[in-house]
C-alpha cells in the first residue's frame, strides 16, 4: 500500500507545541509510507488540494491526516480523498490537537506522542479496506402504537404529510389518559374539547387505518422494512356492522360492571361504548361480565341489535402489515397506591387517586361533575391532596419525579374551590415542580387567589374517624405536626411505565430503563429516536411528561419519519459487523448479545447454520465482535487486526 | 462393587438401546490404568462399556463438537455416560443452546472420584506400573519394586477432592445410587487461594515457570467440552492475527488468556484441560480463578441451571459496584 | 529507580493505552483539549465505537506485551450510545481486572471508567490520576522477564 | 576404531558435563518441575540434576529441529532521499554450533534417522536442518525402563539399538560406562578423564544383555504398507480406531519422527523473519486451502493420514523405512488413550473387527 | 533456488500489474539479479512461491511460457491474507520468488496430438502457459481447442489475448454461466458446452483446470466421450508451504503435490489414495 501522511500545523494550534516537521519526517520511516509533509491548515481548501494532488502524483492508496479530532474533520477529509478517487475509508486521522498540542506544553513529549499517534494511524490504515454503503428501499408506511394524545398527534402529522398510517390501540377507543381528564393545566381548558376534534380527525383521515382493541403481536425486519403482526382482539361485535347506536348498552341486563373509563367509580354494562366521544364509536362485549359468557345464556344484545353485529363466537384475528417506521406512544399507567399502607392501602373509599378525582370533576363522569364522596355521595368540605404518591420515593422503587402531579393538584384544587367555594383544600407536598410556561404562576394562583393551603411535609397516616378521614402529617416549614379532618383525600398518584411496556420493547428490540420507560437514543440530541433505527418514541412511554411535551414529541417523531421517508432508499453505513462464514462456528453468542436484533441465523446448503448480519439494522457497536469467540464477526473499519495493529505499535 | 455397577450399566444401556443410535461411554484402554472413549453403534458392543475410577474422560466433549448439528435417524438419540462433573458441562452446553436436550439420552454415573495417574506415578516412583487394584477405599499398586497400598482418596484427582457434585445434575437414568457429597468440599477454591496468597511477583514467576513449558499443542483446548471454536481458534488464525507462531512467553500467556477468558462464566471445572496437558501445566487453576471471580462478582456458577444465561452474555442495568 | 517529577523531560516515558468509546469518552477527551485542561502525555488513545467493542483480550494483550497501563473509558452506564454496550463491558472488564493479578499482572495497571462527552474536567482528572498511578507503579515488566522460578531444573 | 572405554562415576557426571560443555553445546534431560514427571532436554548448565532413569516427555527433536526457527531474516530499508522506495534485504540464519545430546534413548535417535530422510535425502535438501544435524552428536543410553506403551522392538529398534548414536552410555551400579561408536565421538571421549575398568565393562555387558533380552512390543509391521492401502476407504475402521480423537496436537508434538511444520512471516515494524514452526497434521488448519476446501476435513481423515504416513507412505517413499520409533509417547500422552499399535495391528483382517 | 536454503526466495520486482477481473490481478515480475533471470528455466505448468515479506508466501503457476523470457507472469485471485496483500502491490514493489517448483506438463508426450484445454475462471492460468508454449511451437501440435468459461464476461482472464490465440489457429470457445447484456458467445456451464462441442477423443489430450465442481463434471463428461484416464490431465490445488516436499501437508498418499505434481493425469490420480 502507498500511504501519504499529512501533518497539520493548525496555524499555531498544533505547531506551537508539536514539531510537525519532525512528525512528518518520522512518518516517512514507517512501512508503506511514501509521502509525508506538514502543512499550515490541512483542512483549508489549498490543504485539501495538496492531499488530492499527492494522491494523484504519488499514486497513494491511503491517507493519514494528523490534525484535530476526527469528530471535527473526519467527514471533511473523507470527502476530500473521495474526490481524488480514493475510497473514503482508506483514510485515517490522528488527533494531535485536542489530544496532544492543547493538553500539554511539553514540546518534546508532545512531538513523540504525535509521532506515535501517526504511527498508530498508519498501522491501522494498512488493514483498511475500501467499503461502500448499500441502499435499501423504504416502505413508506408508518405504524403508530398507542392512541393517546401523543400517538394521535404523531398519526395526524404523518397523515397530513401524505403517509399511510396504521394506528394500533389496545383499548376499545383512542384518547388515552387525556380523554379521562376534565380540564388541563395551566389554562383550565376542557380536555375533551381540545382532544375530541383530533380523535375525530383520526377517524376521518383516509390514510389512517385505526385498529382499536388491538395489540402488536410481533415485529420482524428493520428500518424501512418492518413486518408487524397485529392481534385484533375479539370484541364479539362485528365493527363493520355496528353503528354505535348504543341500544345494546341500554338493554344489557348485566348492570354491575365496573366502569373502567370512570376509574371504577361507577358501573356500566357488559356491552357498550366506553364513553360518548369514543373513537371508534363501536360497542365491545366485556366477556368477564357478559352473562352469555359467565352463565352461558342471555343473548339479549344479539336479539336487540338492529344490524345483527353481535357474534359471541368471534375469535382474535391476526393481521400482518409492513411498515418503514414505527412510532411508539404507549403512554403510561398510574401508580397503584395500595402499597402505601399509611394512606389506607386502598381500603378507604374516600381516599382516591388523582385520575379518579379527575373523573369526579368531569361533567361526563360518574357523578355528573358534582363533587361528592364515593362512599356516601356526601359533598366534601375538607379535601386533602397528597403529592408524590409513587413519585420521588425510593421505598416503593419510584425515585423519579412524575412531573405532572404538582400541576394537576393545583388544577384540581382550583377546580374544587371553583365548584365548592366553601370547601377547604389542603395540599401536602415535598417540593413544587412547576417549570413550564405559566406553570409557576398557576400554582401561585392556587395558593394566593384560590386560597389552597399548601403544607410542606409528608403525611404520616390517614385513619377514619367519625365518618371523616384524619390526615396526620408534618409541616416541615413550621416544624409542627398537622392534623386535618378530611372528607376526601386525593392522592397525586404518579406515573409509571405502562403494563406490558417491557414485553413490547423486547418485540421492538428497543431498550428501556429500570422502571420500564423506553430509552431514547440520546437524552439530549436524539430524544425521540431509539437505538433501533426506524423506531421512534412519543409521549410518556419515554418518561413522565405533560400534554404539551407529549404532543411535541408526537410531532417530532412524525417529523423524523417524514424525514426518513423523504427518500426512496436509505444508505446504510458500511461500518457494520460482517460475518466470515467460514470462521463462524454457529455458537449464536452474537445473536444473543446484539442489542438491535441485527444478527440472525442463515442456513447454508446441507442445513449448516451461520450467523448473518443485517447491515441495515446493525448500528456498528461491535459488541458481537467482542463476544464472538473465533472472531468470525468483524466490525468493519474497526476490526481486530486494526485494533491489534494500533496496540502493537505501542506495546510490541 | 464396580462389577455390580458395570452390570447395572450394561443392563440400563440394553434397556435404552432401542431408542439409541449411538452410545458414548468408556471402554478399557491399552492397560489397567487407561480407559478410552467408545462409540457404540451396535448393541452387541454394549459389553465393552466399563465404569471404574479410571474413567477419566469427560465425554461431553464429543456432544457439541460432533453431534449437536446432526439429526437422528428415526428420532433416535445419542446416549452419553456422564459423571457429576461431566453433567455440568452438558448443562452449560444447554445453557448456550449448543445442544438440544431431546437429542441425548443421559446415563448418569454417581462418581466417588477418578484416580490421578500422575499422583500414582509419583507415589510409585517406578517407570512402569505392572498392575493396579482398587478394593473399597484402597489402591494396591504393583511395580517392579513391589506392592504399595494407598488410600484411594489420596490418589484422586484434584478436582475430585474438591468435588461438590458427585451426582449428575442432569440424567435420564442413574447407574448406582446417588452419593453423599464429600464433606470437605466446601473449600472449593483452596488451590486458587493458595496462589492468591503469593505476592504479585511470585505469582508472575509461578506462571512464567509453568506456561514456559506450553507447547501450544492445544490439547487443553480440544479436550474442553466448552471450547466451541476448535478449528477456528484465534490462537491459530492469521486473520485476525492475535498470536504469532513464536514460542515466546507472551504468546503462551496470551493463548491461555484466550482460553480462560473464553471460558469465563462458562467453565464447569471438569479439569480436562489440566489432565490432558502433557507438560503438566495447572491450566485449570486459571479457569477456577475466573470461576471464583464470577461467583463472587456475578453470583454465577456454570452448568447448574440449564435456564440461566452465562453472565458475560447478558447484563443487568441495575447492578452496582462495577 | 528514581524519577524526577520536576522536570518532565527527564521523566521516563510510559506507555499507557487508552481505549475510548467514540460517543462519550473520546468526546470528553476532545472537550478537555478544547478547554486546554493540561494532562500528562503518556496516554495514547485508540478510538472504538463502544466499550462493548472491548474484548478483554485487547487489554490482556497490551499488558502482556508490556504496556505500562491500560485505560478503558466509555459512556456512563445507561447512557450508552448503543443502549447496553457498556453494561456488557463493565462485567467483562471487571472480571479481567480481577483476573490479571492472579496471573501476576498488577490489576492497578488497568482501569475502566465512564466519562461523558461533556466531562472534560473529569477526563483531565481521570488521565492525571491514572498516569500518576502508573508512574508510581513504574514500568511494566510484562511477562517476559525470566525469573529464577522460570528456569528449568 | 579406538575402543578406549570411559567411565563416569555418578558423582563425576556434572564435572564431566562441565568440561564437555566448555567445548560443545550440551543438551541434557532434566525435570522441569519438582515432584512432576515432565522431563525435557535443556541446555546444560553447571549444577543441573539430570534425570536419566525415565524416558523424557519430549524427545530431543527440538535440538535439531527447534519448535520455532528462522528460515531467514528480512529487513525493509528505506533511503532518506527516496522514501517511496523500500528495499528488502535477506539474511540466512546463523550457522549452528557443535552440539551434544546427552542421555537420549535409542528410540529418540531412531527418530532422527527418519527426519534425515525427509530433510536431507532430496530432491531438495534442507540446509538448515542438515547443518545442525551435521553438528550434533548423540550420547545415547541403553534403555532399561519400558512401560506398557513402548514398542520400539516392533519397529526395528530396541533398547540396545546403537544405530545413529555416536557415544553409548550404559548405567551400572557405580556410574556410567561410555563407549565411542563413531569417529565423531573421539574428541568427547578425550574430555572424559576416567577410563573404565574391566569390572565396569563387565557390569555394562550384563546390563546390555539384560536390556537386549527385552522384546519391547509385539506389533507386526511387515505388511502394514499394503494393509493400510486396503483399509484406506474403510470409514468404519477409522471411526473405530480414531472416533474418539480430539484433534489435538499432542501425538505429533511429542513424536520423535513427526516433523511437519508451518511457515509464517512475523514482522515488527520493518524487520522480520520467515519462521518455521512445528505444525500438526491433526489440526484442521494444516490442510485447509485458501478456497475453504479441506481435503482432510475431519479427525478421521487426519488420523488416517498420520497412520498412513508413518506405516505406509513413508516406507513407500523411503525404502521401507517405518516412520515410527516405537517410543510410545503418542499413546502415553493421548488424552483419550488412542493406541496407534491397535490401529496398525488391525489394519489386516476382513471386517473392521478389532479388539 | 538457493542450494543451502530452499526456503529463501530470490528477490524480484514487479514490472507491471494488470487488472484481469474484479478480484484477479496479473503480476509481471523479473528477478533483480540479472544472472538469476538469465539462467532461469522451467517447464510449462511449474509453479512458484510468491512472497510478500512480512505477510507470507502463496503458490502460483508461472503462467507465462518458458519460451517468453522477458518476465514471469502470475495471476492472483484475492482470497486470503497473502493474496490480499499481493493485490495492494504496485509496479516497482519487491516480491520474493521461489521457482521453479513442481513437475510441470509432460508436453513431450503431447507432441503430434490434438489438444483440448478446458478451463474455468482463474483455472485458465496454468493452461495459458502451456497454450502459449504450444503456440510458440505450433507445428509440434495438432488441433488446439480451448473451452473457457467463467461466471460472467467480466470474470474471464486474458481477454486481451483472445485475438492472438485465435489468429494462431486456436478454436476458442468462450462461455459464461448466464445470459449477460452484450455477450455474444456461448451461455452455459463448461461441462454442458463440452458435451455440445463433443470433441473426439481420438489422438487428443484434454487438460482441465478450474473449480473443483467444474472439474468433477468435466471429468465425467470426458469419460462419457470416450477419453481414457491417461488422456486427461489436470492440475491439483493443495495447501502448500515449503514447496519442496519437506513440510508434509500437501501429500496425497505417498505423493507430494508440490514436487510430484501439481500436474497429474487422471490415470495417476486413480492410482493414488482417494483424498482430494
Amino acid at each position: 500500500m502507498r500511504i501519504g501522511v499529512f501533518v497539520c500545523q493548525c496555524g499555531t494550534n498544533i505547531a506551537s507545541t508539536v514539531e510537525t516537521e519532525a512528525v512528518a519526517r518520522e512518518a516517512l520511516q514507517h512501512p508503506d509510507v511514501v509521502y509525508a509533509t506538514s502543512y499550515m491548515y490541512t483542512c483549508s481548501e489549498p490543504g485539501q488540494q495538496q492531499i488530492q494532488r499527492a494522491i494523484q502524483e504519488e499514486n497513494l492508496q491511503g491517507v493519514v491526516v494528523a490534525a484535530c479530532s476526527p469528530r471535527m474533520h473526519e467527514p471533511t477529509f473523507r470527502r476530500a480523498v473521495e474526490k481524488a478517487g480514493l475510497n473514503r475509508f482508506m483514510f485515517e486521522m490522528a488527533n494531535i490537537r485536542e489530544h496532544v498540542s492543547w493538553i500539554s506544553n511539553d514540546r518534546q513529549a508532545n512531538t513523540r506522542k504525535a509521532a506515535e499517534l501517526v504511527h498508530m494511524a498508519v498501522a491501522k490504515l494498512r488493514f483498511n479496506h475500501p467499503l461502500s454503503p448499500s441502499r435499501v428501499a423504504i416502505n413508506k408506511r408508518v405504524l403508530v402504537i398507542g392512541g393517546g394524545v401523543a400517538g394521535i398527534q404523531a398519526a395526524l402529522d404523518c397523515a397530513e404529510g401524505g403517509l399511510e398510517v396504521v394506528l394500533v390501540e389496545r383499548q376499545p377507543s383512542i384518547g388515552g389518559k387525556m380523554a379521562k381528564l376534565d380540564k388541563t393545566f395551566p389554562t383550565i381548558d376542557c380536555s375533551s374539547c381540545i382532544l375530541g376534534p383530533k380523535m375525530v380527525d383520526v377517524a376521518q383521515k383516509e390514510n389512517i387505518r385505526l385498529y382499536a382493541c388491538s395489540e402488536v403481536e410481533s415485529v420482524a425486519g428493520y428500518i424501512g422494512n418492518f413486518s408487524v403482526q397485529i392481534r385484533r382482539k375479539a370484541t364479539c361485535v362485528d365493527w363493520n356492522l355496528c353503528t354505535g347506536c348504543g341500544l345494546c348498552m341500554e338493554k344489557c341486563p348485566a348492570k354491575k360492571v365496573p366502569d373502567h373509563f370512570n376509574e371504577d367509580l361507577g358501573n356500566t354494562r357488559a356491552i357498550g361504548i366506553p364513553f360518548p366521544q369514543a373513537i371508534p364509536k363501536k360497542a365491545t362485549i366485556d366477556k368477564e361480565h357478559c352473562r352469555q359468557f359467565t352463565r352461558g345464556k342471555c343473548g339479549v344484545c344479539k336479539k336487540i341489535c338492529p344490524v345483527g353485529a353481535i357474534d359471541y363466537e368471534m375469535e382474535d384475528e391476526f393481521i400482518s402489515e409492513d411498515f418503514g417506521a414505527i412510532i411508539v406512544a404507549t403512554g403510561f399507567d398510574l401508580f397503584d397506591h395500595s402499597s402505601y399502607g399509611e394512606y389506607g392501602g386502598g381500603r378507604f373509599p374516600d381516599v382516591i387517586s388523582g385520575l379518579q378525582y379527575e373523573r369526579i370533576l368531569s361533567a361526563s363522569g360518574p357523578f355528573g361533575g358534582h363533587i361528592q364522596r364515593p362512599s356516601d355521595g356526601r359533598q366534601p368540605r375538607n379535601i386533602v391532596f397528597i403529592a408524590c404518591v409513587g413519585s420521588r420515593d425510593a421505598s416503593v422503587d419510584r425515585p423519579y419525579c412524575s412531573g405532572v402531579c404538582c400541576m394537576y393538584i393545583a388544577k384540581q384544587a382550583i377546580l374544587t374551590r371553583d365548584h365548592l367555594p366553601d370547601s377547604n383544600c389542603y395540599v401536602f407536598y415535598m417540593d413544587i415542580r412547576s417549570p413550564g410556561k405559566n406553570y409557576d404562576e398557576f400554582v401561585r394562583r392556587a395558593q394566593e387567589e384560590y386560597g389552597v393551603n399548601y403544607i410542606r411535609g409528608r403525611v404520616g397516616k390517614i385513619y377514619p374517624k367519625n365518618n371523616h378521614l384524619i390526615v396526620q402529617g408534618a409541616d416541615t416549614l413550621l416544624g409542627a405536626q398537622v392534623e386535618v379532618e378530611a372528607d376526601l383525600v386525593v392522592l397525586a398518584t404518579g406515573v409509571e411505565a405502562s403494563a406490558g411496556a417491557r414485553e413490547l420493547a423486547e418485540k421492538l428490540r428497543i431498550s428501556y430503563d429500570q422502571y420500564g420507560f423506553y430509552m431514547e437514543s440520546h437524552p439530549k440530541l436524539r430524544p425521540v429516536e431509539t437505538n433501533t433505527a426506524g423506531v421512534y418514541l412519543a409521549g410518556v412511554c419515554q418518561g413522565p411528561k405533560d400534554i404539551p411535551s407529549s404532543v411535541a414529541q408526537g410531532s417530532a417523531a412524525a417529523a423524523k419519519v417524514q424525514a426518513l421517508f423523504s427518500r426512496d432508499t436509505i444508505e446504510t453505513s458500511p461500518q457494520v459487523a460482517l460475518v466470515n462464514e467460514r470462521a463462524c462456528v454457529a455458537c449464536g453468542k452474537c445473536i444473543q448479545v446484539c442489542p438491535f436484533g441485527a444478527i440472525q441465523w442463515k442456513e447454508l446448503r446441507g442445513g449448516i447454520q451461520k450467523a448473518e448480519v443485517l447491515p441495515s439494522v446493525c448500528q456498528g457497536c461491535g459488541l458481537c465482535n467482542a463476544t464472538c469467540p473465533p472472531k468470525a464477526v468483524q466490525l468493519q473499519h474497526c476490526t481486530d487486526n486494526q485494533i491489534l495493529a494500533e496496540i502493537d505499535v505501542l506495546c510490541a | 462393587m464396580n462389577s455390580d455397577l458395570r452390570s447395572e450399566l450394561h443392563k440400563k444401556a440394553e434397556q435404552a438401546w432401542p431408542d439409541l443410535e449411538l452410545l458414548i461411554g468408556w471402554q478399557a484402554g491399552y492397560d489397567d490404568l487407561h480407559t478410552t472413549p467408545v462409540f457404540i453403534r451396535d448393541s452387541a458392543e454394549i459389553s465393552k462399556l466399563i465404569w471404574n475410577p479410571w474413567c477419566t474422560q469427560n465425554l461431553a466433549v464429543y456432544v457439541a463438537k460432533h453431534f449437536a448439528a446432526s439429526s437422528g435417524k428415526d428420532d433416535k438419540k445419542i446416549g452419553v455416560c456422564v459423571k457429576g462433573c461431566d453433567s455440568r458441562s452438558l448443562i452449560a452446553l444447554l445453557q448456550e443452546n449448543l445442544v438440544a436436550r431431546e437429542r441425548f439420552y443421559i446415563i448418569g454415573m454417581p462418581c466417588k472420584g477418578i484416580v490421578d495417574l500422575r499422583k500414582l506415578h509419583a507415589l510409585s516412583g517406578a517407570a512402569r506400573i505392572l498392575s493396579v487394584q482398587v478394593n473399597a477405599e484402597q489402591v494396591a499398586l504393583k511395580s517392579a519394586a513391589g506392592v504399595l497400598h494407598f488410600p484411594l482418596d489420596e490418589v484422586l484427582m484434584r478436582k475430585c477432592r474438591r468435588c461438590r457434585y458427585p451426582n449428575p445434575l442432569i440424567h435420564d437414568v442413574l447407574v448406582g445410587d446417588p452419593l453423599t457429597p464429600r464433606t470437605d468440599a466446601h473449600e472449593a477454591y483452596n488451590d486458587v487461594a493458595a496462589i492468591e496468597r503469593l505476592s504479585l511477583q511470585e505469582r508472575l514467576a509461578f506462571w512464567q515457570g509453568e506456561l514456559d513449558r506450553c507447547l501450544r499443542c492445544y490439547a487443553c483446548r480440544n479436550a474442553c467440552p466448552l471450547c466451541v471454536c476448535q478449528d477456528r481458534c484465534i490462537a491459530e488464525t492469521r486473520d485476525p492475527k492475535w498470536l504469532t507462531q513464536y514460542m515466546h512467553l507472551p504468546e503462551k500467556f496470551m493463548f491461555h488468556f484466550i482460553h480462560a477468558l473464553h471460558l469465563a462464566g462458562r467453565c464447569t471445572e471438569c479439569g480436562e484441560c489440566e489432565r490432558v496437558c502433557p507438560m503438566e501445566i495447572p491450566v485449570a487453576l486459571i479457569k477456577e480463578a475466573l470461576n471464583k471471580i464470577t461467583l463472587e462478582l456475578l453470583d454465577f456458577e456454570a452448568g447448574l441451571d440449564p435456564q440461566r444465561v452465562p453472565p458475560l452474555l447478558t447484563f443487568d442495568a441495575g447492578e452496582t459496584g462495577i | 529507580m528514581t524519577q524526577s517529577h520536576d522536570n518532565p523531560a527527564h521523566k521516563q516515558a510510559l506507555t499507557i493505552v487508552g481505549f475510548l468509546c467514540n460517543w462519550c469518552s473520546y468526546g470528553g477527551a476532545d472537550t478537555a483539549g478544547v478547554c486546554r485542561f493540561k494532562q500528562p502525555t503518556d496516554l495514547r488513545i485508540i478510538r472504538v465505537p463502544c466499550t462493548g467493542r472491548m474484548d478483554p483480550l485487547f487489554i490482556a494483550r497490551s499488558l502482556i506485551l508490556g504496556a505500562d497501563g491500560v485505560l478503558v473509558s466509555g459512556c456512563h452506564p445507561k447512557d450508552c450510545h448503543y443502549a447496553v454496550g457498556n453494561l456488557y463491558a463493565r462485567r467483562r472488564l471487571e472480571v479481567l481486572k480481577r483476573m490479571l493479578p492472579f496471573m501476576g499482572i498488577d490489576g492497578d495497571r488497568f482501569r475502566y471508567t465512564w466519562v461523558s462527552a461533556s466531562e472534560g474536567q473529569r477526563w483531565q482528572q481521570v488521565v492525571t490520576e491514572f498516569s500518576e498511578q502508573i508512574r508510581s507503579l513504574g514500568p511494566n515488566p510484562g511477562v517476559t522477564g525470566k525469573s529464577a522460578a522460570a528456569a528449568t531444573a | 576404531m579406538d575402543t578406549a572405554i570411559k567411565f563416569i562415576a555418578f558423582d563425576q557426571l556434572n564435572s564431566a558435563l562441565d568440561r564437555i560443555s566448555e567445548q560443545l553445546d550440551v543438551w541434557v534431560p532434566v525435570a522441569s518441575k519438582d515432584q512432576k514427571r515432565v522431563i525435557q532436554f535443556a541446555p546444560y548448565r553447571p549444577g543441573m540434576t539430570l534425570v536419566l532413569d525415565h524416558q523424557t516427555t519430549l524427545g530431543p527433536k527440538q535440538v535439531v529441529l527447534p519448535q520455532v526457527e528462522a528460515l531467514f531474516r528480512f529487513d525493509y530499508r528505506k533511503s532518506a532521499d527516496e522514501p517511496s522506495r523500500q528495499k528488502v534485504q535477506l539474511e540466512d540464519p546463523h550457522p549452528p554450533a557443535p552440539t551434544l545430546i546427552f542421555g537420549a534413548r535409542p528410540c529418540d535417535v531412531k527418530g532422527f534417522l527418519v527426519l534425515d530422510q525427509v530433510f536431507s535425502a532430496g530432491p531438495f535438501v534442507d540446509g538448515i536442518y542438515a547443518a545442525r544435524r551435521e553438528q550434533t552428536l548423540f550420547a545415547t543410553m541403553v534403555c532399561g525402563q519400558q512401560d506398557s506403551a513402548c514398542f520400539c522392538s516392533s519397529v526395528g529398534s530396541g533398547p540396545t539399538d546403537r544405530t545413529g548414536s555416536d557415544l553409548w552410555i550404559t548405567p551400572i551400579a557405580a556410574g556410567y560406562v561410555v563407549e565411542a561408536l563413531s569417529d565423531r565421538a573421539h574428541p568427547v571421549m578425550a574430555w572424559l578423564q576416567e577410563a573404565a575398568t574391566e569390572l565396569h565393562v563387565a557390569a555394562a555387558g550384563k546390563v546390555q544383555e539384560e536390556a537386549a533380552r527385552q522384546q519391547v512390543g509385539n506389533l507386526a509391521v511387515d505388511q502394514c504398507q499394503q494393509h493400510f492401502l486396503q483399509r484406506f476407504a474403510d470409514t468404519n475402521y477409522w471411526q473405530e480406531v480414531a472416533g474418539q480423537c480430539l484433534s489435538c496436537g499432542i501425538c505429533t508434538f511429542v513424536c520423535p519422527t513427526c516433523y511437519c511444520f508451518s511457515i509464517t512471516d512475523e514482522m515488527k515494524d520493518k524487520h522480520g523473519e520467515r519462521i518455521r514452526s512445528w505444525d500438526s497434521c491433526m489440526f484442521f488448519t494444516y490442510t485447509l486451502e485458501a478456497s475453504g476446501h479441506n481435503p482432510r476435513p475431519s479427525r478421521l481423515e487426519r488420523y488416517r493420514n498420520r497412520v498412513g504416513h508413518k506405516f505406509s507412505y513413508f516406507p513407500e517413499k523411503y525404502q521401507g523405512l517405518i516412520a515410527c520409533c516405537g517410543c510410545g509417547r503418542c499413546i502415553r500422552n493421548c488424552p483419550v488413550s488412542i493406541d496407534i499399535r491397535k490401529a496398525v495391528q488391525n489394519l489386516q483382517g476382513q471386517n473392521h473387527a478389532c479388539s | 533456488m538457493h542450494a543451502h536454503n530452499p526456503y529463501r526466495p530470490d528477490l524480484a520486482s514487479i514490472r507491471e500489474v494488470v487488472q484481469e477481473t474484479a478480484n484477479i490481478k496479473t503480476l509481471r515480475v523479473v528477478f533483480e539479479d540479472e544472472s538469476v533471470m538469465h539462467n532461469f528455466s522451467f517447464r510449462p505448468g511449474q509453479v512458484a512461491q510468491l512472497s510478500v515479506f512480512g505477510v507470507g508466501e502463496s503458490t502460483f503457476v508461472i503462467n507465462s511460457p518458458p519460451t517468453r523470457r522477458e518476465y514471469l507472469q502470475f495471476s492472483v485471485m484475492r482470497v486470503g491474507e497473502v493474496t490480499q496483500r499481493i493485490h495492494q502491490l504496485n509496479a516497482g514493489d519487491q516480491v520474493g520468488v521461489r521457482a521453479p517448483l513442481g513437475n510441470g506438463f509432460d508436453y513431450e508426450n503431447m507432441q503430434g496430438k490434438d489438444i483440448l484445454f478446458i478451463g474455468g475462471g482463474i483455472g485458465m492460468a496454468p493452461l495459458r502457459t502451456l497454450l502459449l508454449f504450444m503456440l510458440d511451437k505450433r507445428e509440434d501440435y495438432g488441433d488446439i481447442m480451448v473451452i473457457y468459461g467463467a461466471r460472467t464476461p467480466h470474470d474471464l482472464c486474458y481477454q486481451y489475448e483472445f485475438d492472438q490465440w485465435q489468429k494462431a489457429n486456436v478454436n476458442l470457445v468462450l462461455t459464461v454461466d448466464n445470459e449477460f447484456p452484450g455477450w455474444k458467445e456461448r451461455v452455459g456451464f463448461v461441462p454442458t458446452v463440452l458435451s455440445e462441442e463433443s470433441p473426439s477423443p481420438h489422438n487428443r489430450v484434454a487438460i482441465v483446470c478450474g473449480p473443483p465442481i467444474m472439474i468433477k463434471f468435466v471429468l465425467f463428461g470426458l469419460k462419457e466421450q470416450g477419453f481414457e484416464d491417461s488422456q486427461i490431465i489436470t492440475t491439483l490445488e493443495r495447501r502448500m508451504k515449503c514447496g519442496v516436499g519437506i513440510c508434509g501437508r500437501c501429500n496425497i498418499g505417498a505423493k507430494y503435490v508440490c514436487v510430484d505434481g501439481p500436474v497429474f493425469s487422471r490415470q495417476q490420480l486413480s492410482e493414488m489414495v482417494n483424498e482430494l
